[in-house]
C-alpha cells in the first residue's frame, strides 16, 4: 500500500498509451500512401502489451498496490486485461481491410482503439470509483467518435449520436449514484465502501446510489430496458468497431459491475440481486424474441449480444440472491467464463461477417444465402461461431452456458431454479436465430449466384477468423483453459 | 493388448474425428479418397469395438471395462471418465457397424447436392458423437457427446434433405420439408436437453457436502443414489432428465419430430438417427436416469408405461393411415421405441433387458428398412404408395429384402425383432415390487394388440409396396435391383437380425448381469 | 386338483419313461430334422434357379430324409418308446427365466415329425407336377419349406418359447403361399388375413405363455407338471385364463369359430398348399397346442373346459353346414377342415387326447389326398368351381378313386381311417358325459357325407361342362395321391382299441409316450353301438346326397338344387361373419387411424407449431408492440405526468434518441419505485 | 448547515437535466442539459465532501475529475452534431430516426 507507482505491474497500460502516441505521431509525419503504418504500429503495440501482461502472470510478486490501493494489479486485473488485449488486438485484425478500404483517415481510428483499449485495462486495475469512471470514460469517449467514424453516412452519425447521448445520460446517472454513494458511506475505495456499508442495507439514500451505480453499468452491458441503443449503434457503426463494442466494451461494462457488486457492495445484494434478476429475466426473454424478427445480420447481432448479457447476468443475479459462499464465488468465475468465451465467439462472428460481407454491404441476411457453397470455409467458421454463441457443444460457447446453468442451480433458491429455467427455454429460442443464418448460409439456394461480388478475405482478417475459432475449439475440448484464467480471479469475490 | 485397456475406448470415440479432418483438408475433387478414409476409419473404429467386445470379460459384465479416469475440467470435477459396461457394449457396437455400413451404402448412393466430402465428414462427427455417448462414464462428457450429434444431423436433414415442400395443418403455412424438419428436430432435441442440463447440474450440486467433493461421475453419483433420491428437489430432478431423454427417444407426445425427421432426412441420415440416435435416449434413461434416482423412477414408472403403450397404439395407428412410406416407417419407430420405453418402466431386469435388445434389434431393422425406402425413392423418385406397386416383380430382390426386414420388424419370433416386444411384455406382466400390477398388465395387454396393428401396417404397406401388378406408369422404365453396394450394406444387417433373432444370447450375453446388478443396486432384492 | 400332479410325478410316469429309449443317436440327433429345412431354405434361394426342377430337388430331398428319420423315430417308439428332449440355451435372463431352443422327441411330436415329413414329402413331389410352369417355382419351393421347416420346429419345441417362434413361423409361410400369386389383390389380401387373423389370435398364445413363465418360471412343456405342483397355490388363480389364452391362440390357428375367417380365403394359394396347410401344417398347430399342454386343461384349467366344448361343438357344426353351399371346391373342403378341426378341438377340450390327436392323424392323409385330388382336377378344368366340372369320372379314373377313398374316410365309412378316428372321439364325448355335444357331433358326421356326397356328384359325376377336354393328370401327381389313398385307407387301425401292434399297444399307447401321463380314458374294446350310430349317420348322409344330387342335369346350378329358404342366405354370407371382421378391420384403417394421424397433424404437431408461431407472434409483439406503442407510450406517459402539452406529445413521438432515453430514465425511476414499494 | 438543502438543489438540477435531455429539441440545448446533471453531481460530491469532513478532500477530487470529463465529454459531443449538422443541416434530435428499433 502507499502512493509509489510500480512502473513493471503497469507496463502493460504504458505499453498501449505509448503505441497510442506512436500511431498518432506516425498519422502526422506519414505520407498519405504509407498510413498502412499506422494499423502495423497499432497491431504491433497491442501485441507487444502481451509481454508484459505474461511477465507479471508468471512471477509470483503477487498484487502491486498504488494510489492508496485505488490501483491494483492482481490477477483479476491481469486476466481481464489480457482478455482487453487479446479482443483489442482481433479487432484490430479485423478493422485493417475495413478501414483500407473506406476512404476515411486511418491514424485516428488506431489511436481512438488503442484509447479504449487503454481505458478498459484502467478499468480492471480500478479499485475505487474516481478511477473506475477515468477508465469508463475513457472506453466510452473514443467509442462515441468510432461509432461515426464514416463521417457521409448518415447511419453512420445517427449511430453515434444515439450512443454518445445515452452513453452521457447513463454516465450522468452513474455518476450521482456514485455521488450518492460517496456520501452514504464516505468512502471512495471500494474496499472502503465495503466495510462502511455493513448494516446499511435498508438506508434510501444507500439504495438509490447502488441503484444507479447498477444502472450506470447495465447501459454499459446493454441490459434490458437499457438496451435501446445497442441495435441503432451496432448498425450504423463501423462493424469492427461494433465487435469491439460487443465485446470489449460490454466486457468493460461486465468489469465494473464485478468490482462493484462483489467488491464493493456485497453488502447491498438485496438491492442489486433482484434488480439484475430481473434485468436477466428481461434482457434475455426480450432481446431473444426480438431477434427472431431481425433481417439485418448485424442488428441480429447486436440482440444476440443483448441477450447474451441476459445469460452472463444471470450468476450475479444468483449471487445477489443467494447467500451461500460457495455459490458466490462460482457465479463470479462463472462471469468471467462466460465473458471470455463469449468474446471470441462474439468477435469471430463479427470476423465472419466483415469477411463475408458484399460490397454493398447490406448486412441482410438472406443475401447470404449459398454462401457456404461459395466459400466452404467461411461458411464451416459462421457454422462454428454461430453455433458457439447458440452453446452447442463441443464449441466453446457450451461451455459458458454450462457454467451459467451450474452457478443458476447452485443458487438453490426458488428464484434461481425459475431462473434457469427461464435461461433454459431461452438458450432454446436463441437456438432458433443462430440457426436461421447457418440455414440461410448453407442450405438456402442464392438468387443471383452471379452477380454478387465478395471482397477478398485480407490475411489480417484470417488470422482473427483462425485465432477466434482456435479458441473456441480449444476452450470446446478442454474448458480447463479458460477455467485456469477465470478461477485465479475468484479471490477478488472472496474479498 | 495392455495399450488397447487404456487407449482402446478412446481411439474408438476419437478416431472418426481423425478421419473427419484428414476428410475436410482434403480437396473436394478426391472423392474415392474421401470414400476410402471414411470406411477405413469406420471399418477401423468396428474392428477396434468387436475387438473391445472380444476381450470383454464377459463374467464382469457388470463393472466398467477399458475404463479411463482423466480429470478434464478440474474447475467442475468433470473428468474424462470412459468405460462400457455389458450394457453399453451392444450398443457400442452397434453404432460402429450401422456407420460402417452406411458409408458402404453411400460409395454411390448420393442425394442432391452431392458433396461426398461435407457428407462424409459429418457422418464421421456423428460416429463421434455416438460413440462417446455410449461410452461416457461423466454426466458431463455424455452431455457433450449426446449434443454433439445434433449438429451433423441437422446439417445432413437440413443439406441433404427433401427438397419439396409441404404446407403446414392448421396454419396453412408452406415451409420446405428439409428446413422444417431440421430445425425441429434441433429445437425438440435441444429444450429437452437444456432441462436435462439443469438436471445432471443439480445432481452435481448435490452430490457431496463439499465443493471439493462434488462430482459429475455416473458410478460415484449412482453409488450415491439412496441420498439422492431422498432429496426434496429429486422429483424436478427426474422431471429435467426425463424430458431431455423422452424427446430423444422419442416418447408419445414429444414425437413428433421423428416422423418429419425421418421423412425429410437422406437415406443414411434416416439410417443413422433410427438405428442410433433414437437410442441414446432411452439408454440415458437406463444409464442414468434410473440408477441415479431409483425412487422417483418408481413413481414415474407408471407414467412411462402409459406413454410407452399410448406410443405403441398411436404409432400403429398413425402408420395406417400414412401414404408416405418413409413416414410409415418413421411412424413406427414410435411404436417401436414404446415396447422399449415400456420394458425400461417396468424397472426389472426383464424388461430392461428387453429394452435393450429391443434397442439394437430396431436399429438394425429400422435401419434396414430406410435403407430400404431410400433405395426404393431413388428409383421411383417418389415415396408415395398409391404410385407404388409390384415392386417385388420390378425388383424382385429388393422386394424380397424388403419383404423380409417387414417381417422381422412385425416382431416375428425368430428374427430379432421379436425379443424385445416378447420380453417387454413378459416384463410388464411382473414389474417391480410396489409397481401397480393392473396398470402394468394393463398395459401388457394393450401391447401385445399393438402386435397386432404393428403386423397390420407392415402388412398393409408390403400390399401396396410391393405385391399387386406395377402401376402403369413405371411400364416403360428400367429399374436395376439392388447393386453390390446395397447388397453389401445390408447382408450384414439382415444376418445380423437372423442372428440376434435365433441366438439372442449375443446380446445378452453382455447385457444380463449388468442389468441385473443395475436393478439391484437401484431397488434392492 | 393337485392330486394329480403328485400321482403324476410319482410311479406311472417314471417307470414308463425310465423303461423308455432315452438317448440313442436317433433321438440325440433328432434337432438335425429341425435345422436341415433351414439350410435347405438357403440352397433353394441360393441355388434353386440353376437345378433342373428349380430347387424342388432339395425341398424333398430334405423332407425324404426328415421323413426316413421321423420314421426311424416311429418305429423305436413303437418298439421300445422313446422319451429325449434336449436344448440349447439362447438366452439367460437372471436366474429363472432361461430361453430355449431344443427339441422334443416323444410319442406326440414323433407322430407329428412324421406327418409332417411324410405328407409333406407327398405333397412336395405332387407340387413339382403341379406347380410346372408357374411363374415362380423356386420362390414357392422355399416357402413351402419354410412352411414345413417353421412345422418342424413348432412341434420339436420343449418349450413355450420356441413354438411361438415355430408358431410364426407357419403364418409367415401361409402368409408368403396364399399370397403367392400376389399380383392380384385378392391374393394378397387372404394373405393378409390368414395372418392377420392368426395374429389376434396370438395374442393369447403370447400373453399365455407369459403368464406361465412368470408363474411357474419355465417355459418348459416336461416342467410344466412339476412346476405346477410347486406353485400349485399361485397357479390356481391364474390357471383358467392361461388356459382360456393359450387355447384362444389355438383357435386362430386351428380356425375355430370365429377365428375361421381366414381359412376358406386361404384358397387362394396354389393347391398344394391348401393341401400341406390343411393336412399337416398351420391348422394343426392348434389342435398340438392343446395336446402338448394337455396336462393343463386335464387337471388345472378344468373350468374353461366347457367353453372350449362349446366353440369346438359351434365350429364343427356350422362350419359343416358352409360347405353345403360352396361352389368352389377347395372352399368345401376349406369348410370341411375347420369342422374335422372342430371334431378335434372338441376331443381334446373333452379330455380326449388320443381321439383329437388320432383325428389329427388320420385327418392329415384323407384331407391331404382330397385337397391332392381336387388341385388335380383343379388342373385339368382349370377352374375351382364345381359348377365348370361333372362328369370327370371317366377321364380322370384315378382321381376318382382316390377321391372317393379319401371322401369315404373323411365322412366315416367303415372301414377307411375316419370312421375310427371319428368313432373315438364320438366314444370320448359320451364317456365324458358331453352327451348333446355327442349328438352334434353325430350330426355333423351327416352332414360331412352329405357334402363329401354332394362334391363327388358335382365333380366326378354327370355330364361335363365346362370347357376343353380334362384328362388325368401326369403320374407325378397321381402317384401321391395312390400312396396317400393307401396311408387313409389304413391307418385308422392303428388304434381301435384292443388291437396291439409291436409289443407296446397300438397308437394309444406310442402317443402317451411322454414324460407326463395324459389321464384321458382308453376304451380297451370297440364301441360297436357308438361305431354303428356313426356309420349310420355317415351313410344316410352320403344316401341323401345321393338323392339330391346324383341326377344329372343341363347346368350345374340345376343340380345344385339344394335350398333352405331360412339357412340358405346366411350360409352364403358365412353368418355375415366375414362382413363383421372386414368392418373391424375398415374401422381400425379409416376412423380410428385417420383421427389418429389427424391428432397428430392438428392436435399435437398443431401445439408444436403453435408454441413456434406463438413465440414468432410474440417476437412480432415484443418488437413491434413495445417500438409503436409501448416506448411511445411510456414516453407519453413520462412527457404528460411532467406537463407536457399535447403539442409536445406529438412532437415528441418521433424523436426516437429521446424516445430511448425516456426509457431508460422511466425503467431507473420504475426500479426506484420498486424497491421503495417491496424493499 | 444542513445538507438536505443541498441535495436537493443537486436532485433538482439533475431533474432540469433529464427533462431538457428528454424535452429538448436542439442538440446543443441536450447538451447543455447533460453538463445540468454533471453538475448536479458535482454539488452533491462537494456536499458531501463537506458534511463528512474528508482529509483527503475525495469529494473535491472526484468533483474536478468529474468537470474535466465533462468537458471532454461535451467537446465530443459537439463534434458529433457538427458533423451531423454538415451532412443533414439540421442539429434537431427527433430528426434521427433513419434505424428503429
Amino acid at each position: 500500500m502507499g502512493y509509489d507507482i510500480d512502473y513493471l505491474a503497469i507496463a502493460p497500460e504504458i505499453t498501449v498509451a505509448v503505441a497510442a502516441m506512436v500511431v498518432l505521431s506516425l498519422d502526422l509525419v506519414l505520407p498519405r500512401r504509407q498510413k498502412y503504418w499506422t494499423a502495423i504500429a497499432a497491431v504491433l503495440g497491442v501485441g507487444f502489451a502481451a509481454f508484459p501482461l505474461i511477465t507479471l502472470a508468471i512471477s509470483d510478486s503477487g498484487a502491486a498496490s498504488m494510489f492508496n490501493g485505488s490501483y491494483v494489479v492482481d490477477d483479476f486485473a491481469l486476466v481481464l486485461k489480457g482478455l482487453f488485449v487479446a479482443a483489442g488486438y482481433l479487432v484490430l485484425l479485423m478493422s485493417v481491410q475495413y478501414i483500407e478500404s473506406d476512404r476515411y483517415y486511418q491514424g485516428e481510428y488506431y489511436f481512438l482503439v488503442l484509447m479504449s483499449i487503454l481505458g478498459s485495462m484502467v478499468m480492471a486495475s480500478s479499485r475505487d470509483l474516481i478511477v473506475l469512471f477515468i477508465g469508463l470514460e475513457l472506453v466510452s469517449g473514443p467509442l462515441f467518435l468510432l461509432a461515426g467514424w464514416r463521417k457521409g453516412d448518415a447511419r453512420s452519425n445517427e449511430a453515434s449520436l444515439k450512443y454518445f447521448l445515452l452513453g452521457v445520460l447513463s454516465a450522468a446517472i452513474m455518476l450521482y449514484g456514485m455521488s450518492l454513494l460517496y456520501g452514504a458511506t464516505g468512502e471512495v475505495t471500494f474496499d472502503g465502501i465495503r466495510a462502511a456499508s455493513a448494516g446499511m442495507t435498508g438506508e434510501p439514500l444507500f439504495i438509490l446510489a447502488v441503484l444507479f451505480v447498477v444502472i450506470g453499468f447495465a447501459f454499459k452491458v446493454s441490459a434490458v430496458p437499457f438496451h435501446f441503443w445497442a441495435p441503432d449503434t451496432y448498425e450504423g457503426a463501423p462493424t469492427p468497431i461494433t465487435a469491439y463494442l460487443s465485446v470489449s466494451s460490454k466486457a468493460a461494462g461486465f468489469v465494473g459491475l464485478l468490482i462493484i457488486t462483489y467488491r464493493a457492495l456485497p453488502e447491498a445484494s438485496a438491492v442489486w440481486g433482484p434488480a439484475i434478476w430481473i434485468m436477466a429475466v428481461l434482457s434475455m426473454t426480450v432481446a431473444n424474441l426480438t431477434a427472431l424478427r431481425q433481417q439485418n445480420i448485424v442488428r441480429l447481432l447486436a440482440y444476440s449480444s443483448v441477450a447474451q448479457a441476459g445469460f452472463m447476468l444471470v450468476p450475479f443475479a444468483v449471487a445477489g440472491v443467494s447467500n451461500d459462499v460457495d455459490a458466490l464465488g462460482s457465479a463470479f468465475t462463472a462471469t468471467i467464463t462466460y465473458l471470455i468465451i463469449y468474446a471470441f465467439m462474439n468477435l469471430g462472428a463479427f470476423a465472419i461477417v466483415i469477411a463475408g460481407a458484399r460490397r454493398t454491404r447490406t448486412g441482410d441476411i438472406d443475401g447470404w444465402a449459398g454462401f457456404g457453397r461459395r466459400s466452404p470455409v467461411l461458411g464451416f467458421l459462421a457454422a462454428v461461431f454461430f453455433f458457439s454463441l447458440a452453446g452447442i457443444p463441443p464449441l466453446a460457447g457450451w461451455y459458458a452456458k454450462f457454467v451459467m446453468f451450474s452457478s443458476a442451480i447452485g443458487g438453490g433458491s426458488v428464484w434461481t431454479g425459475l431462473l434457469a429455467a427461464i435461461a433454459a427455454v431461452n438458450a432454446v429460442i436463441a437456438f432458433y436465430y443462430y440457426a436461421r443464418v447457418v440455414k440461410t448460409i448453407w442450405m438456402d439456394e442464392a438468387p443471383d449466384a452471379a452477380g454478387v461480388e465478395y471482397e477478398p478475405v485480407a490475411g489480417s482478417l484470417r488470422l482473427a477468423l483462425v485465432l477466434a475459432a482456435a479458441v473456441v475449439f480449444i476452450a470446446g475440448f478442454f474448458p480447463d483453459v479458460i477455467n485456469f484464467f477465470s478461477e485465479t480471479t475468484r479471490l477478488l469475490a472472496s474479498g | 493388448m495392455e495399450w488397447f485397456d487404456t487407449w482402446g475406448l478412446s481411439l474408438i470415440v476419437f478416431l472418426p474425428l481423425v478421419g473427419a479432418l484428414l476428410v475436410v483438408l482434403l480437396p473436394r475433387e478426391q472423392e474415392e479418397s474421401h470414400k476410402w478414409i471414411s470406411l477405413i476409419t469406420t471399418g477401423i473404429v468396428l474392428i477396434l469395438s468387436v475387438v473391445a467386445a472380444a476381450n470383454f470379460d464377459f463374467g464382469a459384465a457388470k463393472s466398467f471395462q477399458y475404463e479411463v479416469n482423466e480429470s478434464w475440467i478440474s474447475a467442475i470435477g468433470a473428468n474424462y471418465h470412459v468405460g462400457v459396461d455389458g450394457i453399453s457394449l451392444p450398443l457400442l457396437v452397434l453404432s460402429g457397424f450401422v456407420t460402417l455400413l452406411s458409408v458402404i451404402y453411400s460409395w454411390n448412393h448420393w442425394e442432391e447436392p452431392r458433396n461426398p466430402k461435407a457428407f462424409l465428414a459429418l457422418m464421421l462427427v456423428l460416429l463421434t458423437g455416438m460413440n462417446g455417448t455410449f461410452v461416457a462414464l461423466d454426466l458431463v462428457l455424455f452431455f457433450i457427446f449426446f449434443e454433439l450429434v445434433l449438429l451433423p444431423m441437422y446439417f445432413m436433414i437440413g443439406i441433404w434433405g427433401d427438397k419439396s415442400e409441404r404446407v403446414l395443418p392448421v396454419f396453412g403455412k408452406t415451409v420446405s420439408v428439409r428446413l422444417y424438419a431440421a430445425i425441429k428436430f434441433f429445437l425438440f432435441t435441444l429444450f429437452g436437453s437444456a432441462f436435462m442440463l439443469l438436471g445432471f447440474l443439480a445432481l452435481y450440486l448435490n452430490s457431496a457436502d463439499t465443493v471439493a467433493g462434488r462430482t459429475f461421475d455416473i458410478p460415484a453419483l449412482i453409488a450415491r443414489a439412496p441420498e439422492l433420491t431422498m432429496l426434496p428437489v429429486a422429483g424436478w430432478i427426474f422431471a429435467g432428465l426425463f424430458l431431455g431423454f423422452a424427446v430423444k427417444v422419442p416418447m408419445f407426445p414429444f414425437h413428433t419430430w421423428l416422423p418429419d425427421a425421418h421423412t425429410a432426412a437422406p437415406t443414411v441420415g434416416s439410417v443413422l438417427l433410427a438405428a442410433i440416435l433414437l437410442k441414446l435416449g432411452s439408454y440415458g434413461f437406463i444409464r442414468i436416469a434410473i440408477p441415479i434416482l431409483p425412487e422417483q423412477a418408481k413413481q414415474w414408472a407408471p407414467v412411462i408405461a402409459v406413454l410407452a403403450v399410448i406410443g405403441i397404439i398411436y404409432g400403429a395407428l398413425a402408420c395406417l393411415a400414412q401414404t408416405d412410406m418413409k413416414r410409415l416407417i418413421a411412424f413406427s419407430s414410435v411404436g417401436h421405441m414404446g415396447f422399449v420405453m415400456l420394458g425400461i418402466a417396468t424397472l426389472t431386469d426383464v424388461g430392461i433387458n428387453a429394452a435393450i435388445i429391443g434397442m439394437v434389434a430396431h436399429g438394425v431393422i429400422t435401419g434396414l428398412l430406410f435403407f430400404l425406402a431410400g433405395s426404393m425413392s431413388h428409383r421411383y423418385h417418389t415415396r408415395d404408395m398409391d404410385r407404388l406397386g409390384g415392386n417385388q416383380k420390378l425388383m424382385p430382390m429388393l422386394g424380397g429384402i424388403l419383404a423380409f426386414t417387414a417381417m422381422a420388424s412385425l416382431g416375428l419370433p425368430g428374427l430379432a425383432g421379436f425379443w424385445g416386444e416378447f420380453m417387454a411384455l413378459l416384463g410388464s406382466y411382473s414389474p417391480l415390487d410396489g409397481l401397480s400390477l393392473g396398470l402394468f398388465r394393463t398395459a401388457m395387454v394393450i401391447g401385445a394388440v399393438g402386435t397386432v396393428l404393428t403386423a397390420g401396417y407392415l402388412l398393409w404397406m408390403l400390399q401396396k409396396v410391393n405385391l399387386g401388378e406395377p402401376k402403369a406408369e413405371w411400364d416403360d422404365q428400367k429399374f436395376h435391383d439392388a447393386d453390390k453396394f446395397e447388397l453389401a450394406a445390408w447382408v450384414p444387417l439382415i444376418v445380423t437380425i437372423i442372428a440376434i433373432g435365433v441366438y439372442p444370447k449375443i446380446v445378452f450375453g453382455a447385457t444380463t448381469e449388468a442389468v441385473e446388478a443395475l436393478v439391484k443396486t437401484a431397488f434392492g432384492g | 386338483m393337485t392330486n394329480f400332479l403328485l400321482a403324476a410325478a410319482e410311479e406311472e410316469v417314471h417307470s414308463a419313461v425310465e423303461a423308455a429309449y432315452t438317448s440313442g443317436f436317433w433321438a440325440e440327433y433328432a434337432w438335425i430334422m429341425l435345422v436341415i429345412p433351414w439350410i435347405a431354405v438357403l440352397g433353394i434361394i441360393f441355388f434353386g434357379k440353376r437345378m433342373k426342377y428349380l430347387g424342388a430337388e432339395i425341398a424333398i430331398g430334405m423332407l425324404a430324409f426328415n421323413t426316413i428319420w421321423a420314421s426311424i423315430l416311429f418305429i423305436l417308439n413303437i418298439t421300445k418308446g422313446v422319451v429325449y428332449e434336449g436344448a440349447v440355451t439362447i438366452a439367460e435372463i437372471g436366474s429363472n427365466l432361461i430361453f430355449e431352443l431344443g427339441w422334443v422327441v416323444d410319442g406326440l411330436s414323433i407322430m407329428m415329425y412324421f406327418v409332417v415329413s411324410f405328407v409333406g414329402l407327398v405333397i412336395f413331389i405332387y407340387a413339382v407336377g403341379y406347380m410346372k410352369g408357374d411363374v415362380r417355382v423356386t420362390w414357392f419351393f422355399a416357402s413351402f419349406t419354410i412352411f414345413a421347416g417353421s412345422m418342424l420346429v413348432l412341434v420339436g419345441a420343449p418349450n413355450l418359447v420356441q413354438l411361438i417362434i415355430g408358431w410364426e413361423g407357419v403364418g409367415v409361410a401361409s402368409y408368403l403361399l396364399i399370397g403367392h400369386y400376389w399380383e392380384q389383390k385378392e391374393n394378397s389380401s387372404a394373405g393378409m388375413k390368414a395372418f392377420f387373423t392368426n395374429k389376434v389370435a396370438d395374442i393369447g398364445l403370447i400373453i399365455g405363455a407369459i403368464m406361465v413363465g412368470v408363474t411357474l418360471g419355465t417355459f418348459k412343456f416336461s416342467e410344466l407338471s412339476n412346476a405346477a405342483a410347486e406353485h400349485a397355490d399361485s397357479l390356481a388363480l391364474v390357471a383358467g385364463m392361461i388356459g382360456a389364452l393359450l387355447f384362444f391362440g389355438a383357435m386362430g390357428k386351428s380356425a375355430q369359430f370365429p377365428f375361421h375367417i381366414w381359412l376358406p380365403d386361404a384358397m387362394a394359394g396354389p393347391t398344394p398348399v391348401s393341401a400341406l396347410m390343411h393336412a399337416a401344417t398351420m391348422v394343426t398347430a392348434g389342435v398340438y397346442l392343446m395336446a402338448r399342454t394337455f396336462p393343463l386343461y386335464q387337471n388345472l384349467a378344468e373350468d374353461i373346459r366347457p367353453w372350449m366344448v362349446a366353440i369346438a361343438t359351434i365350429t364343427l357344426f356350422a362350419m359343416g353346414l358352409l360347405a353345403l353351399v360352396a361352389d368352389d371346391i377347395k372352399k368345401v373342403l376349406a369348410y370341411s377342415t375347420v369342422s374335422q378341426l372342430g371334431y378335434m378341438m372338441v376331443a381334446v377340450a373333452a379330455g380326449g387326447y388320443t381321439a383329437g390327436v388320432f383325428h389329427l392323424f388320420t385327418h392329415a392323409f384323407f384331407k391331404a389326398l382330397l385337397f391332392l385330388g381336387a388341385g388335380s382336377v383343379i388342373h385339368a378344368v382349370h377352374s375351382n368351381n364345381m359348377s365348370d366340372m361333372g362328369g370327370l369320372r371317366k377321364d380322370m379314373p384315378r382321381t376318382y378313386w382316390t377321391f372317393v377313398i379319401g371322401s369315404a374316410a373323411l365322412a366315416g365309412i367303415i372301414p377307411f381311417s375316419g370312421f375310427w378316428s371319428k368313432d373315438e372321439i364320438l366314444v370320448t364325448l359320451g364317456h365324458e358325459g358331453y352327451t348333446a355335444v355327442m349328438w352334434i357331433a353325430i350330426a355333423g358326421a351327416f352332414i360331412t357325407a352329405f357334402y363329401m356326397t354332394r362334391a363327388i356328384m358335382l365333380t366326378f359325376h354327370g355330364s361335363y361342362k365346362g370347357h376343353g377336354h380334362p384328362h388325368e393328370s401326369e403320374p407325378v401327381m397321381t402317384v401321391p395321391l395312390i400312396i396317400l389313398a393307401g396311408f387313409a385307407a389304413v391307418v385308422g387301425f392303428l388304434n381301435i382299441p384292443g388291437v396291439e401292434f409291436g409289443g407296446r399297444g397300438n397308437f394309444t399307447q406310442w402317443l402317451g409316450m411322454r414324460e407326463v401321463v395324459m389321464g384321458d380314458h382308453h376304451p380297451t374294446a370297440p364301441d360297436w353301438g357308438m361305431a354303428a350310430i356313426g356309420l349310420g349317420a355317415a351313410l344316410l348322409g352320403v344316401l341323401a346326397g345321393l338323392a339330391l344330387f346324383a341326377r344329372d342335369k343341363a347346368t350345374q346350378q340345376e343340380r345344385d338344387k339344394f335350398e333352405i329358404p331360412a339357412l340358405y342366405p346366411l350360409l352364403r354370407r358365412k353368418y355375415y361373419m366375414d362382413d363383421a371382421a372386414l368392418g373391424l378391420v375398415w374401422l381400425i384403417k379409416a376412423p380410428f387411424a385417420r383421427a389418429i394421424d389427424w391428432i397428430n397433424d392438428y392436435i399435437i404437431d398443431g401445439v408444436v407449431n403453435t408454441m413456434g408461431f406463438l413465440t414468432a407472434g410474440l417476437a412480432q409483439l415484443v418488437y413491434g408492440g413495445l417500438d409503436q406503442r409501448g416506448i411511445d407510450l411510456g414516453f407519453n406517459a413520462f412527457a404528460y405526468a411532467s406537463g407536457g402539452s399535447g403539442e409536445r406529445l406529438r412532437r415528441l413521438q418521433t424523436g426516437r434518441v429521446q424516445q430511448y432515453a425516456s426509457v431508460f430514465v422511466g425503467a431507473a425511476v420504475m426500479f426506484v419505485i420498486g424497491f421503495v414499494i417491496f424493499g | 448547515m444542513t445538507l438536505a438543502p443541498v441535495l436537493v438543489l443537486a436532485a433538482l438540477l439533475f431533474s432540469l437535466g433529464v427533462y431538457g435531455l428528454l424535452a429538448r429539441r436542439n442538440a446543443v440545448l441536450v447538451l447543455l442539459a447533460i453538463e445540468l446533471m454533471l453538475n448536479a453531481v458535482n454539488i452533491n460530491l462537494v456536499a458531501f465532501e463537506a458534511m463528512l469532513q474528508d482529509s483527503l478532500a475525495t469529494g473535491q477530487v472526484f468533483a474536478i475529475f468529474v468537470i474535466t470529463v465533462a468537458a471532454a465529454e461535451v467537446g465530443i459531443g459537439l463534434a458529433i452534431v457538427l458533423l451531423i449538422f454538415r451532412n443533414r443541416a439540421t442539429a434537431n434530435v427527433d430528426e434521427f430516426s433513419l434505424m428503429k428499433w
